[in-house]
């Protein structure tokens, strides 16, 4: 089976940027996402998660370049003031051409 | 002595204990804890029922009634967050952001201090004005759009078309106003038919819902200490002013001394739920160890306690010609 | 005017403006969600205590009265997908997945239609036979074999006897199922033991759910242009015919007039639990957009509102000899 | 022929029924599935509601007569693990991890059980002391201790401050404890203000509860052939007898012959919330395969069908001094 | 500490196959795989999700031969007609022996 | 955007070890997680879920020391008597110095 490098790009962010973040994804070029509700903990002291929900675990698989305007956009929107974090990783998918 | 009776009653109602329980649970380091979605549900229940009672009631008034505490409302809501920003301010130092942020909290309201104050009046019997729950909605946001206005005048950016939308399409003004819409509609008679499921398991609903709360403002308490002493009086001392200027208000134009109670009652309370979304929404600089401990862990504890029963006996003082 | 009076009577009932409530809110992109946990518990309870009222009712009838109108259902059930296949296949010109799975959705039925229309009779005071909800459960399976074999026979492939077993072993039958025989075998004695749960607080519990349908139909309303005017006018024309069939084939069997209008809403609904997971399983090439916004987003708003009470006046009008 | 009777009357209860229900559910492969949510929310209702009611009752009775019922149920949650242990061990050859983790389950008790007999001595019109749930949450904990130290001085290792915490400030302690220090304190008349809420609709919540554990226990029937004979006999003969010495210590110390009931009902019934959790943490080479087997799949059901009336019939047999 | 590469394959997919796919993944080889709740938005339109619940996602460590198995099932069986989305990573574990 | 590698660890543990685990994590030097609630099968035919809630899945960016230190720590204390299954992988972060 022919698979095709492509990068998974995760984020976990406190429940208040539901909406937006749904809306960047798609808009900054990912085809599709996963959304999982999460908890955690982190270096932040900051919590509104008390009566307004938890975190929000988000995953998309997107192109190289798409993956690295989702990560320049988080920086510059999200991480100075929100609980924010996102990783990368390479991962390989059947069907290259549905997430780009 | 005839008030401290009522503190007491107040204070060994299942609602309060239950509150006080929820404290215990978390301090004891309880593996309890409500599941998200039981939060969600019981909330939905508490706003909606409150709406569908307070419009049920409206729906056998006359609309004129509304219209002068309908306006003393929204004067409340737009003059409270103007002087807790002043004294926040230029009073306890504080940054812009978190000044302006808990600003908001203060101004807006908390519907479950306002559920607590109207089933502490029906337990002692005193009548209040059935639209009194439109009211909860109507302040509920303009202290937000004023914190928010204040905030982006001293600062700039925010975004406060989007925070408006979520206060106004946000789930507390859509159960509560839309509950009270159907109340209307359905009148007396229609809301009867709901009778055993929304109103007759209110308070029961409601003492299940305060000890969650209690294990909220629990969990906040470890921040207390970072909160620092000034904000610590602010989240006592501003309730009670408001809630005087509330009674004072009510009886102006002319509410009723339960009516009177509630316009208190709500000037007093400090919202968490909605004032808190849009302020981590629109300004994140805002630190919510401020706003949310001074909300969640003293004013409503605060006012669950006794705040409710000292707003009413004011208002009875007053009602009764300042003699007690 | 009589007629005219109930409909608006229905319409400003709690129930059917709580479903406004839900349309309302998704239009106005609220954040107003129900947890999936909250539906869920909501349709284990209605279903339930349905099945449970039934029972207690039939343990007082004796099981010969069941008979025909058992077979009658079946009949509808099996019957109702044939010709919805035809009208949507030539007439229609629709897929032959499309045209099968849609089929499927209007010969089985849709429990909340059922319970909606079960509570407005209540509410207008008409008699119905107890057994109304065992057929709820009959009808719900036929019309799935059926659709499923016309595809399978037409397309080939499919698996029918997994389909099968999830419906009949599914959540909504065994709920009902279940819950009637555990009102058969306690009897009316044993069901009043737990009526401040199942049976008091009912209406206001489908009140709550209709609010969530409200959302989850109102989320379907984009779609709407999708299927176009064909699927649209087959979505309110269908229940209207089905529910004359079914108050005639009622009048027939011998119900009574509230029996034969409840036969008549069953015949009317459409599916949106069963049917679309047997579908999506036995059938994934059919479009859910199709079936589900019909099924979803036309016909049960429809039947929420105008049809029951049009089910009802079809049905007082041939019962009391076509005379209004 | 009059016990026969009632043994029938609990057999055809709504709650039985629905245990029976769930059973059914699981071995028909149905998708009914409780969210676990749902589960967590009617655990915290029975739990709370159950200690509310005790103490409400509690509060209109002196203190000291709970003093020797509360000693006896400790002198019982001491007792019973270590007879457990020594039958298990040496009789049945089990592993010293498995005996200890068995007897703790049998030693600490089942509050459901407890509630089932509650509710079923309500029902029957039997009378029992306002305090019985404050034996729940006394006996609950000292099996666990037994236990673990018993494990403890064979094996070595385990955390016994660690468990010791988790089951004292556990969730069913505090919620149990907490209902009854909320009733005291509140008294009748407060607990009365949430009576639609908390006790009311008990019995209902408990017939939807008892669906869940019912398909609790029947996924677990499978490891039925995994545990043996010896087990098989110990869940159903341990109980008669736990429950044969409850009466007796019952009588012993002065309960009324329902209130010896149900200290019967507390012996005799084997915890499946506390002990599982507590064990897993600190004897985690104890298989659960044993333990929650015998307790939910052999004891919990002999108990909620069978042995409730039978603790009931030998109750009454002795206290009308052995004639039947 | 001696670790042992394997593949890691994430599916999504709609929740109505449940039951289905547990089965396959155990069928196919897989020794176990973890399962959570999701939510997501897709290139297909289609969403049946509405009342049924929503995605599941499931995670399952396997061997290089079981992962390409698993992927070729989905892809003939589930990919023409469900909303599936797979994909497969390199991960490391401590037995690797529990997972073969 | 610069990117720092780092390790990322999953560990799937039955619910009873919730509270543990957390203080375990922190202690070993994460800096934070992120936690779901999961659900699955495994070799073990130990279940204690049945009422007492299910599995838990913890994800933790972390350095390649802390990442064998937590490995270590599972392999040792939890995998012996315990339900639960750890792995890990390679991601990429957009600010490394927040994760060590
Ligand atoms: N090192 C980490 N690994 C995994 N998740 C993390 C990590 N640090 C933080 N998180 C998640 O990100 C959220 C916000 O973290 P922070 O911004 O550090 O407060 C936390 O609640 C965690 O869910
Ligand atoms: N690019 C993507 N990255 C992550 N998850 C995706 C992606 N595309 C689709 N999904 C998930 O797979 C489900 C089905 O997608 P689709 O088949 O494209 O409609 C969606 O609901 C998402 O949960
Ligand atoms: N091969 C696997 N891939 C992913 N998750 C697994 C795997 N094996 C076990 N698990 C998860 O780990 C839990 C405990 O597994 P076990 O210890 O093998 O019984 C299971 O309930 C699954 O959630
Ligand atoms: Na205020
Ligand atoms: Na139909
Ligand atoms: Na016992």
């Amino acid at each position: 089976m022919k698979l095709h490098p492509l990068k998974l790009v995760t984020i976990v962010v406190e429940a208040v940027l539901d909406t937006r973040l749904r809306q960047d994804l798609l808009r900054l070029g990912a085809k599709g996402y996963t959304c999982t509700k999460a908890d955690g903990e982190g270096s932040r002291g900051m919590r509104t998660d008390d009566l307004a929900g938890k975190n929000l675990r988000f995953e998309t698989v997107v192109s190289d370049a798409v993956a690295e305007r989702i990560l320049t956009h988080l920086a510059e929107q999200y991480f100075p003031n929100y609980a924010v974090v996102a990783y990368v990783q390479d991962v390989s998918v059947v069907r290259g051409d549905k997430y780009v | 002595m005839h008030t401290l009776e009522l503190l007491q009653a107040n204070l060994l109602s299942p609602m309060v204990l239950a509150f006080v329980l929820g404290i215990f649970a978390t301090i004891l380091r309880s593996d309890l804890r409500f599941p998200d979605e039981l939060y969600t549900a019981l909330s939905v229940f508490l706003l909606f029922a409150i709406g569908l009672k307070g419009g049920a009631a409206m729906s056998v008034s006359s609309p004129g009634e509304l219209l002068l505490p309908a306006l003393a409302s929204l004067a409340l809501g737009v003059g409270t967050p103007l002087w807790c920003y002043a004294i926040l301010r230029y009073l306890g130092r504080m940054e812009v952001a978190n000044a302006a942020a808990i600003a908001v909290h203060y101004g807006s309201v908390s519907a479950v201090t306002f559920i607590a104050g109207q089933t502490y009046l029906e337990k002692i019997g005193v009548k209040f004005e059935g639209f009194m729950p439109a009211l909860v909605a109507l302040m509920e946001v303009p202290a937000i759009v004023v914190g928010l206005l204040i905030a982006k005048w001293q600062l700039g950016g925010g975004n406060l078309k989007q925070s408006l939308h979520e206060v106004l399409a946000g789930k507390s003004v859509v159960l509560l106003v839309g509950g009270l819409l159907i109340g209307l509609a359905a009148g007396a008679h229609g809301v009867e038919q709901v009778r055993p499921f929304f109103l007759d398991p209110f308070k029961g609903v409601l003492t299940l819902f305060l000890l969650e709360m209690g294990m909220a403002a629990a969990r906040r308490f470890r921040d207390l200490s970072r909160v620092g002493a000034f904000l610590l009086a602010f989240g006592l001392v501003m309730p009670v002013l408001h809630g005087l200027l509330g009674v004072w208000v009510g009886r102006l134009i002319g509410l009723s001394e339960g009516g009177a109670t509630l316009l208190a009652v709500l000037s007093a309370s400090a919202s968490y739920i909605a004032a808190p979304a849009a302020v981590r929404i629109s300004l994140p600089q805002a630190n919510p160890s401020f706003y949310l401990t001074a909300s969640l862990a003293i004013t409503f504890p605060f006012n669950l306690t006794v705040g409710v029963p000292l707003y009413h006996a004011l208002s009875e003082w007053i009602y009764r010609g300042g003699t007690p």
